[in-house]
């Protein structure tokens, strides 16, 4: 107990007390801690402080892998959101069907060859390199060994849409997400997106979508056409 | 070419003004033509200056007669004088959904049709509210709106107030005075109410 | 509506089949409510889906008569049948110079445009060689081109070729063969290349 006397060590106090007060760690909410600062400044501190005690460092490592894991379970058991608010009633008038009037346009093939220019200069600048987007989720952090399982399922889970979006791309090229996920229910509907981020991030599938219909487009990322290329000589 | 016009060719012939019969169908297909490759409303300064003309009431006139023209031939198109002394050539309303697949432009789907149709009802109404009502894919509806001309927005303080342009009463034929407006607008949503009725 | 619908509504009448007249009545308006909607030239099969009817020679009268009916009103606009039966609505060629100042929208909008020449010059191209050099915001043009109808898509293995229409082809005046078209496009870009050199 002599050592009761000292100082309270700088790790109970806020903000890395969370990682040392087990019983507090299932009532907060995972998405609102910053391992990745709580345990960069954790060290910081202690280099600073000489404090070094390696029993604190273990159960910091041992918290963090903690909620990390609890992170990653809310991102797959996804639990339903709440449902949104109901919208405000009021009276929808019927849709206004525009009349119909012929327009001359005053376009010609010399606006067409205009721009065309403009175009052609951009082929040439083109290298059609592909560049890696930004990851889309943060990297994991490596201090967590443990989690590697949990990364391997997804892996395989991963592999599985690869190999469905590939089959299904056949033809066009392309599928729409809501193709991919038709007749699926709304909880893996969401799974499937979450591992087409997983895919994008890796530069697997490419993803975009239709501003007016919200439709998502996945295309194979490593999609090689002959016949394009040829016409483009 | 029907009754009106027969009885002043009838007219100027019997008055041996040969020329004048050439120009006054040259007038009407000059008219003809104005108001066929604009396919919007013009005026009648507009017109006037096709027919290289000052005289307004000439032109009024002329116009007027075209518009008997269509009239009579009872065909598929119309020839309608909107307000302010502005006139239009479009198709007929009741042909539009047998032909409109044949338009080669993007017509707006019935989504931006209800939005657009809303906000001419509540005009002005704050997106905020619009997007409330109807939904958050509105947003993309709202663009295009704006995008065609058919609506503006305006700040109001923190929010964003929405109502039609003048563009848009043209395009319907509707008053650019916005009480007036409305009340034809429940005209319209009336009527399109009880032509929905019979084929459900 | 003139001589050669008259002989016909005569006969009609003569017969007491008044339904029939109302009937062709319909179809003239039909008929020229899709020419005029389409602004571009319609073929048989066109039209024929139009009437709702198979018989392309009850079409083609239908649509003769029209041209006809036209031809007598002597106004801005006339029917023409072009190559392979098909049917144009337009305005008289002597009549554009003194109406044109009135045509200032354009097409499309400079975007869709560069896509469109993109792809007219590359033709046939695969959507993905268009996207790769242009940007990934061409997925929508491409739709738009392709409600428009002045590009069609195709798929060719796995993936998708695009080429121009003769929409396309019709609007600027090209030819519909390709190779032939291509060559046009060709010469035209360069000789305003040529003619751009002295004004840098």
């Amino acid at each position: 107990m002599a050592s009761a006397v000292i100082s309270r060590p700088f790790y109970l106090r806020p903000p890395w007390n969370i990682l040392f007060e087990f019983h507090k760690l299932e009532k907060l909410t995972p998405w609102n801690i910053n391992i990745a600062y709580l345990l960069a400044s954790f060290l910081e501190e202690m280099e600073k402080t000489g404090q070094t005690d390696f029993r604190a460092s273990g159960v910091a490592l041992d918290s963090s892998a903690l909620i990390y894991l609890m992170k990653s379970k809310l991102l797959l058991k996804l639990e339903e959101p709440p449902p949104p608010p109901k919208p405000p009633q009021d009276f929808l008038p019927p849709p206004l069907f525009l009349p119909l009037r012929h327009e001359l346009t005053s376009t010609t093939i010399k606006h067409l060859l205009e721009v065309l220019d403009d175009v052609l200069k951009g082929e040439k600048l083109i290298h059609l390199e592909k560049t890696v987007a930004e990851p889309i989720l943060p990297e994991p952090s490596e201090i967590l060994p443990q989690l590697d399982a949990f990364l391997v399922e997804i892996e395989l889970q991963m592999e599985r849409l690869y190999s469905f979006l590939s089959e299904k791309v056949k033809g066009a090229g392309i599928v729409e997400f809501s193709t991919v996920t038709k007749g699926v229910a709304r909880l893996d509907a969401i799974r499937t997106f979450i591992l087409l981020l997983f895919l994008a991030q890796d530069g697997r599938v490419s993803l975009w979508q239709n501003e007016e219909t919200e439709e998502i487009y996945v295309t194979i990322g490593d999609l090689r056409i002959a016949e394009g290329g040829k016409a483009d000589s | 070419m029907q009754k009106a016009e027969k009885r002043i060719v009838d007219l100027a012939e019997s008055l041996s003004e040969k020329p004048a019969v050439e120009k006054m169908r040259r007038d009407f297909a000059l008219l003809e033509a104005a108001l066929y490759v604009a396919g919007r409303p013009l005026d009648l300064n507009e017109l006037c200056s096709i027919l290289k003309t000052r005289s307004k009431n000439k032109t009024k006139k002329c116009v007027k007669m075209l518009m008997t023209e269509y009239a009579n031939r009872n065909t598929a198109l119309e020839i309608l004088e909107l307000k302010d002394e502005r006139y239009v050539l479009q198709l007929k309303a009741e042909y539009t959904p047998l032909v409109k697949r044949l338009v080669n432009r993007p017509l707006l789907s019935t989504g931006p049709l209800k939005t657009l149709s809303y906000i001419a009802f509540r005009q002005p109404i704050s997106q905020k509210r619009v997007v409330d009502v109807r939904g958050h894919h509105v947003y993309g509806h709202i663009r295009v709106l704006k995008e065609m001309g058919l609506i503006a927005a305006e700040r109001s303080g923190r929010s964003l107030v929405l109502r039609t342009t003048e563009y848009f009463a043209d395009y319907f034929g509707l008053s650019h005075e916005m009480a007036t407006m409305k009340k034809e607008l429940t005209h319209v949503f009336e009527d399109s109410a009880k032509q929905e009725k019979p084929n459900p």
